[in-house]
């Protein structure tokens, strides 16, 4: 699916603004693997709305990594370029500890209506149709205050009613364990869903500019609930569009409008 | 002691240190960056087999490459792949074909698991919720429960990771095998700590007291180190932090190529690693 | 965020993050190095009785001066001590008199059980042989057995140590509250990623870019950390590590006094510990 | 007990050189508080009879610290002038391996027939006579390859049949579940000890220059096991002393001469 939103922003650009004003001031952040997109996220929203944010960049360890300039690989050594860099295995501990962690972003080859992620097999575990590369960190979702889903293709693969195997535990039917507070929104190409507080099913939130109700069901394998009232995602401001390209001179976040 | 033994071509490492068939081969860095590529050509050079592959965290090009050649028995890993770049050609053909075992784990079971593992620890507990993942469902010889004799609730836990041998990468080291890493040394210090034997790659040499001059967790001591092999470049096309970046292009060039058996032999020709070219 | 609070007056860092009578609470520092002298100081000057003091694997004044003030209900140590100075004067008097219970451990539970409580790990099975000592069957709460699920052994496991409040010391911090150590930073690191509050006692703020300048272990990030003190010579008369040594006259003059009731008192009086110098 | 074997050395190093001769090269030997003593046996030992020996000293992680000079606490900073320095948990956590630490020395308070050794309460648990510091890592003396028991002080309160606590196990009556090797010697300033390899009891092996076998066994509230030969330590050579007072300028192997 290519999606020309407007001439003025990409749509990776919008769901960064996205994702960057669901973090508040102080907050601690964490992200895994291909992670420009929350990472410049978090960037932002350090330099808007949450001012204090702390964010981990996955395998680097870093805290707070400047991005100057933003990078493709989640273990880059430009990312080094941090306020603090902790060790690896200690990332990996105190992502455990379960007070800590405030916001865990995931995502997933499927994304299903419990905000489940699969970055596993696809199909039959032991002889899939599509071997995914696996799933990292992703079970500590289940421990974090609360996940931010994101995914940049929007189609029926990658959202399904049941994920084939759980590798970021959402919502579970019929379970109540979750520890942490598990997913509170999910950001696609196409749209911004938050989670029925009563159902924790995935219910849409907000139409990206120009996208249509109907071109969201029908690159969703699920039926997301709706809510009273379906309102735009707001366009990325001239202010947050400045800031991202400061962070993006090479235009990680402008590939897909490029291509 | 003869110390001078400690630093080794990587033939004579591969040679002397792993046998044919080692039951649990560790291989370190994280993504596109510090894998130990020297060690691991000269493995694919010898069709060296191993019986478990244990991978980082987030494993890339030498994960994919040792499974390619056909040397992987089964592979215990959290992740391989590109990140940006892609999926793992070789990774995805051997275990959708149902060639290639998978045991799952997550970041939590290899972190947690290799400090049982260097530690002597008879296993480990996991933090609550990581249950709720499909990871330890899928491996049930690698998970279990107990109940806690402090809280009776029933909980995850995880076996030690004790590796035969862990092929690692380092910025450089000294005569006497003590190591020093450069930027983000990622979960090989800790595999390191956490394997039988272990052998280092590194960039160079370290300088007379450059070593002593890192005290902390940057280094190695040198008896944990069984053999330095010196490998300047080593890691390309993955990057060696404090000495390269990866190369995107060879990387791209090794996905495209690799998509197809024939395509994976012919990287393996171009890239000296041809089974004629053992020269032991 | 109002990151200006995280700089705070010892008062101020005491009077807002420490309760009367804070469950746990955790003192760095190892042997006469690196005790957080000023934060313990201030305790003491305000009479802030803790219910159980867990010490690092290895204490020394921090430990004897709050418990000779009374202010500790038990301890959970592994040592108490003054190296080649001698025993602990005031611990010995509580312990001795069997008015201070001591809940003994030994330093693989107390760096395990860190461990534990910075991942949220229920409990950690310990390395066979450990049970051969007294250790666990004078704690019997804090230490249990289980079957090990993978080889029916019975294992000795211990408990989480997850302070709800951790004073240490480090070299300096900035205004976020980012760390950096120098020397050895002991069990610091961890006792800080373990507990609930953090206060960090440094002898200067950092200078701008110092503490990137130092990645990896050698630092704690600032979302560990409730409160930054900056105490310069806080440490004396123990060591501070990149700054300067113990000073063992002071510290024989301590133990000389603290001998007796009466010279443990009069060592309060001289050293500023009187209750009439709370300026709160 | 004041002793003066001779004018030319201290028993400390005399104990020094004792300690020293039992390491071979390239093994790997850990220490704990108060550790001086064996801290000088081995360097003296990686310059004499040991080369490649490693040892960490103690709380400091120091990985073959330099000694220049021997500094009397086991955590002094100037012990991180060394090849490598390890943070402190990771020294505690290989020392858990089981596989990696040949010699462990080990001390007490109370030390018994058994190699037993007693750093914590003596007399009673809850009420003792004397509330001795601690075990640190001593019971860790279970999963060495053997452990090198020292004592600077030879008397019956240190020398006990019986143990009141046990921080670090040696062979201990009626079980054989110790993983490691145990103790293989006792160095005191009367004499040397090592264990019936049947019995797994402390067995006499040499008296110091100038000690009698009555003296020991005055001194001693077990009965050492008596060898077929019972032989006189070899003072120290003339190379070992001078190696010693290079590293000790401030003479604090030669304190207990002086005083």
């Amino acid at each position: 699916m290519s999606i020309a939103i407007a001439a003025d922003y990409s749509i990776d650009e919008l769901m960064a603004a996205v994702m960057a004003r669901q973090l508040r001031p102080g907050e601690v952040a964490i992200m895994g693997a291909v992670s420009a997109l929350p990472q410049a996220a978090c960037r932002l929203a350090q330099l808007t709305t949450a001012p204090g944010l702390w964010f981990i960049a996955g395998g680097s360890g870093a805290v707070n990594p400047h991005l100057d300039p933003l990078v493709a690989s989640s273990c880059d050594e430009r990312l080094l370029d941090a306020d603090v860099v902790l060790p690896l295995p200690d990332v990996i501990l105190l992502e455990g500890r379960g007070d800590l962690i405030d916001v865990f972003f995931a995502g997933g080859l499927q994304i299903d209506a419990h905000g489940n992620c699969n970055l596993g097999p696809v199909g039959s575990w032991r002889r899939p149709k599509l071997r995914g590369p696996g799933g990292v960190g992703l079970p500590f979702a289940s421990r974090a205050g609360r996940v931010v889903i994101y995914s940049q293709s929007h189609n029926r693969r990658t959202f399904v009613e049941h994920v084939d195997f759980v590798s970021g535990p959402g919502f579970r039917a019929g379970s109540g364990r979750l520890p942490g507070g598990g997913p509170s929104s999910i950001v696609t190409p196409l749209c911004t869903m938050d989670f029925d507080p009563e159902t924790h099913l995935a219910r849409l939130a907000t139409l990206h500019p120009g996208i249509t109700l109907e071109e969201v069901h029908e690159a969703t394998g699920f039926t997301p609930i709706l809510p009273a009232n379906l309102e735009t995602t707001p366009a990325p401001t001239p202010e947050e569009l400045a800031i991202l390209r400061r962070l993006d001179p090479a235009g990680l976040l402008r590939e897909s409008a490029r291509s | 002691m003869g110390d001078s033994r400690v630093v080794l071509s990587s033939a004579a490492a591969i040679d002397r240190l792993v046998p044919e068939g080692t039951s649990l081969l560790a291989v370190g860095g994280m993504h596109m960056h510090n894998n130990p590529m020297e060690l691991v050509r000269e493995l694919v050079r010898r069709r060296r087999r191993v019986g478990r592959l244990l991978t980082s965290p987030s494993a890339s090009l030498a994960a994919d490459l040792l499974i390619g050649a056909g040397l992987v028995e089964e592979v215990a890993t959290a992740y391989i792949g590109f990140e940006h770049l892609g999926l793992a050609p070789a990774y995805r053909r051997a275990a959708e074909s149902g060639a290639l075992p998978v045991l799952e784990l997550c970041e939590a079971a290899i972190v947690h698991g290799l400090y049982a593992g260097a530690g002597g620890l008879p296993f480990l507990a996991l933090p609550p919720g990581l249950e709720l993942s499909d990871v330890s469902s899928a491996n049930p010889d690698h998970f279990r429960t107990v109940t806690d004799p402090f809280t009776g609730d029933r909980v995850l836990v995880a076996a030690p990771l004790r590796p035969d041998l862990a092929l690692i990468h380092a910025l450089a080291a000294d005569e006497r095998g003590n190591v020093l890493f450069a930027g983000a040394h990622f979960t090989d210090r800790l595999m390191a700590m956490a394997s039988k034997t272990v052998i280092v790659q590194v960039e160079r040499l370290a300088e007379p007291g450059e070593i002593a001059a890192h005290p902390g967790e940057s280094v190695l001591p040198g008896f944990l180190v069984a053999a330095v092999v010196v490998a300047p470049g080593g890691c390309l096309p993955t990057a060696s932090h404090g000495a390269y970046g990866y190369d995107e292009t060879a990387l791209r060039r090794y996905l495209r190529l690799a998509r197809t058996e024939e395509g994976f032999e012919e990287y393996l020709q171009v890239n000296g690693m041809a089974p004629a070219e053992v020269t032991a």
